[in-house]
């Protein structure tokens, strides 16, 4: 039967076509012999996919700016005092958990780079940590908010954790909360929302604690899913619960969401706190000066001088201001790791228990990390002037103190 | 209560305009858009580039975005669809070739509005001042797209059941191959018929913008959410798809005041399959499914 | 005869070979060839169900994610065996209660139901880690290699293929191809269709849960936005059109180019990826009509047609 | 003679449409029996329930003396039905012989393999589409297509054959050939009920006919009495008929 | 007058119509008989425009051709085709059928007075306007077909096996309807296997064999040919 043998041949085209598919994928793996003249920089970012929106603002146009700079001046300096320039190897990681790791694989196996810069967000950081601790890379992971910190340092004893964990922005936000209550500014409730993602559960369930501890009643609780557009019958029923305090672990879409739907339902909490987005360039541009007084995560020393200039020079370069919290740290983070090559080399081992170890002079002024961890955040901020000004912790040097009761939305 | 109802109904008349659009394309010209909701961000984007570049009105800007978009639809279906519609009298895979190619198209349009726009969240603020109505503030911009969904709606409604230029259109739907023995153009029409969705999906999006978040990667949620609507209304039936997304907007809002806003889009998903396991062909559609 | 027992030899040669493979490749070719295996999996899977009954299903990734999140919900109470076997158990029973009650729906209301449902599903397993568990993140440390979950994979390829070529020469084979014709002959010539698909379905499912549960070691961490990520539906679904969603090695042969062409693309185009990946996509449906394998067979049958001429 | 067919009080709503109201009769074993009556008087929806393509709203249908009324179609299938269709429905894309083996394979005593393929190729003979097994279904003519679906409902071995308007369409030459084949089927005692229009044939093949109108039966018995009565001639074949 | 002259029409490999002529004249009724599969179908369709002719191949219309002109332009032209399985819109009402049958420009003047004529001959369409078409029956179908098709003011009107499948009664009483549609002057092309009946209301008829013209004659005399006897009408009249 003719048939027969024709589906068996197409069988083994099948077959044949599969191996040769495979061997193909094994494209000779080049190695860089001879003279180096570059060092090589690779990352996975979400150029594409859910993670786009955030991967854009916090950490691509810092990895732009701060190679451009280096290039600019010559390239990275060596131990010797030589400069190489840097040579960047980008992928899309597609806000793909597989892509991510497979990304990583083929920074660290195929093209051999020096360094491997971290992905955008906690779960991304968390599915490369293992590869980058593998491959002997150290991971400066930036845009992670995580209370497991401690543990994961320890784990990997090349991975370093930038952002803090949900504990430290709780506490610092039950702190003030506590400072107005006593003030007599606010009455001693809270109206809180989560969105239903790794960040939101992670900071409400840090929350719960930190406002318990500090005998602050939860008066709402709710918990939104991702891609809620419609706020208003939270913002009702927050409004009648009658709390003083409206915090919202938001993301960005979320935050501007809520920033405009709060002032339709003419809603006025005396203390507004939101999650991701508040200190997004593009939230102050819309909503001018009704910003003033909201509060979030993060915030800037204004009166440091070399914070206010590296916004200046990122507007410049990339064309918008970056964000008023995550931003500043991943440049923080690639000053630090500019510094420990500059003593150590290119040497990953050494590099990695530089960044450890040692003290380094970046924009946030002096920076030395605990247990692999930066502590030295500012774990709240608010609005004034124009300004997103660090509040939290208010026993840090170059900390204001928050203007409260925020004043109600303007008249429309 | 009153409260909640407005509140949803103002919430689905958005989600009953965006579904419109879709509904025509795939009852009237049979093409499954997958890059539906990406003509929707771009002309979010479009409107929100008119707005803050040039200064102009997003209501305005809707009489500059949706010539442009039914020229596109109009383009798209002509260089894209036309072929692919005359392949599929002979081999009748139309269903399956207007997945994978609009398929693409999405990954294109999405690929342009990146290297254009970024993937950055874009929003800005017009007419976002509360309006009472009834007891409860509604924000203008809101009420001005569930007003203009009611109105598109109804005109849409009126001219395909009252006119006779409306009944050749649900006459292709019904049966193309029939049409040509009244004279119906069926290759003009339906080219028509998703220029004219590609035009609605364009119109959603002007709305959306106005107060809604976006970025270049969004359109698939709105496409998604749209086929939702349009299925659970029954395929090419624009009332079902005004009932469905009106009926969705309630049933959120309830869910998000009475129940747990964490089982909204839950209460969404499982409002859907309820619906097609009561009805297996939608609200509307008819008793045997396509 | 002869040729069947040839091919048999040949697909067991291709299979020890591809076994081989991780040996003489780094990690990142390791890496490569797991992602490839996984999609073949998944499209050779989604084949089983959807080719002959003509069923889209887009609730590819809601077993998927079954599988994982069960994987990063057990790895530390039971040993690894164990949690695949909860895992494959779990997709079976989510994948015959639902198909019990979906497969009286036809054509794009059952495409978009199956999208639904993922998406239901998805809320749910939040829902429940938010409000009852109150944590939303899992951790996985298994001490899995990729090289483990490649063969891991590799090895459920082969039972999948094997699975559609019985299936194929067999009464279920038959079933599937009258069903797909035509249901109410089907119906009346005796054949139980609800059974056959549920069964179909079943199969499929399970295959899918298991391809979730094996990769899941290998993200370390576990969110449902992570694993329930539709992409996974969409490229499951375009990669087994592509190749030939009827044919035994139709859905593979989409899956390999196809996975290729996305790597070759993110990796040397990341910032017009999109676009070429657009323009390509329309460009196969408009030259490949039939998918990849049907276009051989095309290409194939003029050979012979101009050899027996000439 | 026993009954096989035994139709008692059998009712079917559509909404609020009646489309059949109380119609009883019986099917003798080895007898071919027409079902006659107007568009839209319900025969067919007769035959879809007998076959199970639709379940009665009230009423019983015996095969053999055993309920299979609400069975699903497969189930009946099983018990000995087998049917054709008012519009041929072939598997368009199997060929010839494998639309025949598509009934061998999932009747209840099946056949598969060599076994199904010969018997195929015989079935096929005897409708006389001999040696036409590979050819692909799509590509028969209308007529060669309504064998392939005779010989597929054959296939089944069934005890009660229901044929829907199976000579229609057909020129009278081959509406002669037709009508022999079933008179073929009836002489190796097949138990046969026709729906059909084409009068010549109903008087050419059957013994007794049940003649249907708005629902309701309005006549039963030996075929020429049947297509003499009044009432029939009034409601079904016109004055020009009679 | 329509004029078909050596029309050919191709499936693959497969010759439908092989070098087919014939003609009608104004207000002329024609049958073609044939059997199964021998073309008769494939003329029309070719006529309608909805199958695409082979070369050499001509159809015209007043002398001037129509042959390649797209389906939907042909009912402008005055021709109507009510084809096989009828082709009603099934999901729209009967009144909406019939107003989609004017949609063609040249029937608009007479919009009026074709929808009276039409009720005129089908009395149970005029009962059953708002009336979904898929939940009626058979033959209701065909009125709806045929009065959907006379909304257009044909000038021909072509019928693909109009009783096919319908009960004698109703068979008919649409040959009656067909009948009075002659008497108003519109041009009536037949395909039919009931022989004798479509005979009777005809003026001329072809006979047709595997895609070719093989006969032709006046019904009267076709009636009475034995070669038709035997071929069509199995000896005895029906």
């Amino acid at each position: 039967m003719t048939l027969y043998s024709r589906r068996t041949t197409l069988r083994a085209i099948g077959l044949a076509a599969a191996l040769l598919a495979g061997a193909g994928s094994m494209a000779v793996i080049a190695q860089d012999t001879g003279d180096r003249t570059s060092v090589k920089i690779g990352y996975a970012i979400s150029k594409t996919g859910a993670n786009a929106g955030g991967a854009g603002i916090t950490t691509l146009p810092n990895y732009q700016l701060w190679v451009h700079e280096v290039n600019g001046a010559g390239g990275l300096e060596m131990p010797d005092g030589s400069r190489l320039p840097i040579e960047v190897i980008e992928y899309d990681d597609r806000s793909a958990s597989e892509e991510v790791v497979r990304a990583i694989e083929r920074l660290a196996t195929q093209d051999n780079v020096d360094f491997i810069l971290p992905p955008w967000g906690t779960g991304f950081n968390l599915a490369a940590a293992p590869l980058f601790d593998r491959f002997g890379y150290p991971q400066l992971a930036v845009s992670a908010v995580t209370d497991k910190a401690p543990e994961f340092a320890a784990r990997w004893s090349k991975s370093f954790w930038m952002l803090g964990g949900g504990h430290d922005y709780t506490e610092a936000l039950a702190d003030i909360l506590t400072d107005q209550h006593e003030a007599g500014t606010i009455n001693n409730d809270v109206a809180v929302i989560s969105v239903a993602d790794g960040f939101g559960i992670d900071l409400i369930t840090a929350a719960r604690q930190s406002f318990a501890d500090a005998g602050i009643n939860l008066v709402y609780d709710v918990t939104y899913p991702v891609g809620t557009t419609d706020f208003t019958p939270m913002l009702n029923e927050a409004a009648a619960s009658g709390a003083d305090t409206f915090v919202a672990f938001s993301y960005p879409p979320d935050t501007f969401a809520l920033t405009q739907q709060a002032q339709v339902a003419a809603y006025n909490p005396k203390v507004l706190y939101m999650g991701v987005g508040v200190g997004f360039p593009v939230y102050a541009a819309n909503n001018g000066d009704k910003i003033e007084g909201i509060m979030s995560l993060g915030g800037i020393d204004i009166t440091n001088e070399a914070v206010m200039e590296y916004r200046a020079r990122h507007t410049e370069f990339i064309g918008q201001a970056p964000d008023w919290w995550g931003s500043v740290i991943t440049y923080n983070s690639l000053q630090m790791l500019e510094e420990a090559i500059k003593r150590r080399g290119l040497d990953r081992e050494a590099v990695a228990e530089e960044l450890s170890n040692g003290t380094f002079e970046t924009v946030l002024g002096e920076v030395k990390l605990e247990d692999n961890q930066l502590r030295t955040l500012w774990f709240g901020g608010q609005w004034q002037d124009g300004n997103f000004v660090a509040v939290a912790p208010s026993d840090r040097e170059g900390a204001v103190a928050p203007r409260l009761p925020k004043a109600p939305w303007p008249a429309q | 209560m009153i409260t909640t109802l407005i509140t949803g109904l103002v919430l689905g008349g958005t989600y009953a305009l965006v579904a419109m659009g879709l509904t025509l394309q795939y009852g009237i010209s049979r093409i499954m858009n997958l890059a539906y909701g990406e003509i929707l961000i771009f002309a979010a984007f479009a409107a929100f580039l008119l707005f803050s570049t040039l200064g102009i009105n997003p209501i305005l800007g809707l009489a500059i975005v949706l010539p442009l978009a039914f020229a596109f639809g109009y383009l798209i279906y002509g260089v894209m669809m036309q072929p692919l519609v005359a392949r599929s009298k002979k081999s009748g895979t139309l269903e399956v070739d207007s997945i994978l190619a609009t398929f693409g198209l999405l990954f294109v349009i999405q690929g342009v509005m990146l290297v254009v726009f970024g993937s950055n969240y874009t929003s800005y603020n017009f007419l976002n001042t509360g309006i009472n109505v009834l007891g409860t503030n509604i924000a203008a911009n809101r009420l001005l797209a569930f007003a203009l969904a009611v109105i598109i709606g109804a005109t849409l409604f009126y001219v395909l059941t009252r006119t006779r230029w409306g009944t050749t259109i649900r006459a292709i739907a019904v049966n193309p191959d029939a049409a040509p023995l009244v004279g119906i153009d069926v290759n003009r029409t339906a080219r028509f018929a998703f220029a004219l969705g590609t035009m609605l999906a364009a119109s959603g999006g002007v709305m959306i913008s106005m107060y809604q978040t976006f970025n270049a990667s969004m359109g698939v949620v709105f496409t998604m959410k749209a086929l939702v609507i349009v299925i659970m209304g029954g395929l090419g039936n624009l009332m079902g798809a005004l009932v469905a997304g009106l009926l969705l907007g309630i049933v959120e809002t309830l869910v998000a005041t009475h129940v747990d806003p964490g089982l909204t889009l839950a209460a969404t998903y499982l409002l859907f399959l309820g619906v097609l396991l009561w009805k297996p062909s939608g609200l509307f559609g008819k008793a045997a499914g396509r | 005869m002869t040729r069947t027992i040839l091919g048999f030899i040949l697909v067991a040669l291709g299979l020890a070979a591809l076994a081989f493979l991780p040996t003489q490749l780094g990690a990142y070719g390791v890496g490569l060839l797991l992602g490839m295996t996984g999609y073949v999996v998944l499209a050779s899977a989604w084949a089983l169900f959807s080719g002959p009954t003509r069923y889209v299903s887009l609730a590819t990734v809601a077993f998927f994610g079954i599988g994982a999140y069960t994987v990063a919900v057990l790895s530390e109470a039971l040993p690894y065996w164990a949690v695949l076997l909860v895992a494959a158990g779990i997709g079976l029973c989510v994948a015959l209660v639902v198909g019990l009650a979906t497969l009286r729906l036809a054509g794009v209301y059952f495409v978009i139901f199956t999208f639904g449902l993922a998406e239901l599903i998805r809320q749910l397993v939040t829902w429940y880690e938010v409000n009852v568990t109150g944590t939303l993140g899992r951790y996985i440390f298994l001490p899995i290699t990729a090289e483990q979950i490649y063969w891991q994979l590799l090895g459920l390829a082969a039972i999948t293929i094997a699975i559609g070529w019985f299936i194929s020469r067999s009464r279920l084979g038959l079933a599937l191809k009258v069903i797909g014709d035509d249901e109410t002959v089907a119906a009346h010539t005796g054949i139980n269709i609800a059974g056959v698909k549920l069964a179909l379905f079943a199969v499929s499912a399970t295959i899918i849960t298991l391809v979730g549960a094996i990769q899941a070691p290998r993200w370390t961490y576990v969110e449902p936005s992570i694993v329930f990520n539709p992409t996974i539906s969409f490229l499951t679904l375009i990669m087994a059109l592509l190749g030939g969603a009827n044919r035994l090695w139709g859905p593979a042969l989409g899956a390999i180019p196809l996975f290729l062409l996305f790597e070759w693309l993110s990796a040397n185009f990341p910032n017009h990826y999109s676009i070429i990946l657009g323009l390509l996509f329309i460009a196969i449906v408009f030259v490949v009509p039939r998918g990849v394998l049907a276009g051989a067979e095309d290409f194939w049958k003029r050979l012979r047609s101009n050899g027996e001429a000439a | 003679m026993t009954t096989l067919l035994d139709i008692t009080n059998l009712r079917k709503q559509f909404g609020g449409l009646t489309a059949v109201n109380d119609v009883s009769f019986t099917v003798a074993e080895g007898e071919t029996v027409a079902l006659l009556g107007p568009n839209g008087s319900g025969k067919t929806t007769v035959l879809n329930m007998i076959s199970g393509a639709f379940a009665p709203t009230s009423g019983a249908i015996a095969l053999a003396g055993e309920d299979i009324a609400g069975l699903a179609p497969n189930r009946i299938a099983h018990k000995g039905v087998a049917r054709t269709f008012q519009l041929v429905r072939i598997l368009p894309s199997l060929t010839v012989a494998e639309n025949v083996i598509a009934a061998l394979a999932f009747r209840p005593n099946h056949l598969w393999g060599q076994a199904a393929r010969d018997r195929a190729e015989q079935l096929l003979a005897e409708v006389g589409l001999g040696g036409r097994g590979d050819e692909h279904a799509n590509d028969l003519t209308y007529i060669d297509q309504k064998r392939m679906e005779l010989a597929r409902a054959l296939a089944a071995e069934p005890r009660l054959l229901l044929l829907d308007e199976w000579l229609s369409g057909l020129n009278p030459t081959e509406l002669r050939t037709g009508i022999d084949l079933i008179t073929s089927l009836g002489q190796r005692g097949m138990t046969v009920l026709l729906v059909e229009h084409i009068m010549e044939a109903v008087r050419a093949l059957c013994s007794r006919a049940v003649v249907m109108n708005v629902g309701t039966k309005i006549a039963d018995g030996p075929t020429a009495d049947v297509l003499a009565d009044p009432a029939v001639i009034a409601a079904y074949l016109g004055d020009g008929h009679a | 007058m329509l004029e078909v002259t050596n029309l050919s029409l191709r499936y693959g490999r497969h010759l439908a119509l092989n070098q087919v002529s014939l003609r009608i004249a104004e207000g002329e009724t024609v049958v073609i008989l044939g059997a199964n599969g021998a073309g008769k179908s494939s003329l029309l369709k070719a006529i309608a425009g909805l199958a695409k002719a082979e070369a050499g191949s001509g159809v015209t219309l007043d002398g001037k051709s129509i042959l390649g002109t797209k389906p939907h332009l042909i009912p402008e032209a005055g021709i109507a085709l009510v084809p096989e399985g009828r082709g009603v819109f099934g999901d729209l009402t009967v009144e909406e059928n019939l107003l989609l049958g004017a949609n063609p420009k040249r029937a608009r003047a007479s919009e009026t007075e074709r929808h009276a004529l039409i009720f005129d001959l089908f009395p149970r369409l005029a009962e059953r306007k708002g009336q979904l078409v898929r939940t009626m029956s058979g033959g209701e179908q065909q009125m709806v077909a045929i009065g959907r098709a006379l909304m257009s003011h044909p000038r021909f009107l072509m019928l693909d096996e109009p009783s096919l499948g319908l009960a004698p009664i109703v068979v008919t009483e649409l040959f009656g309807a067909l009948k009075r549609v002659k008497e108003t002057g519109v041009g009536l092309l037949l395909v039919e296997q009931n022989v004798s009946i479509s005979l009777s209301i005809s003026d001329r008829g072809y006979l047709m064999e595997a895609g070719r013209i093989t006969g032709e004659n006046s019904a009267e005399a076709l009636k009475t040919d034995p070669a038709v006897q035997q071929a069509f009408l199995g000896g005895a009249a029906a």
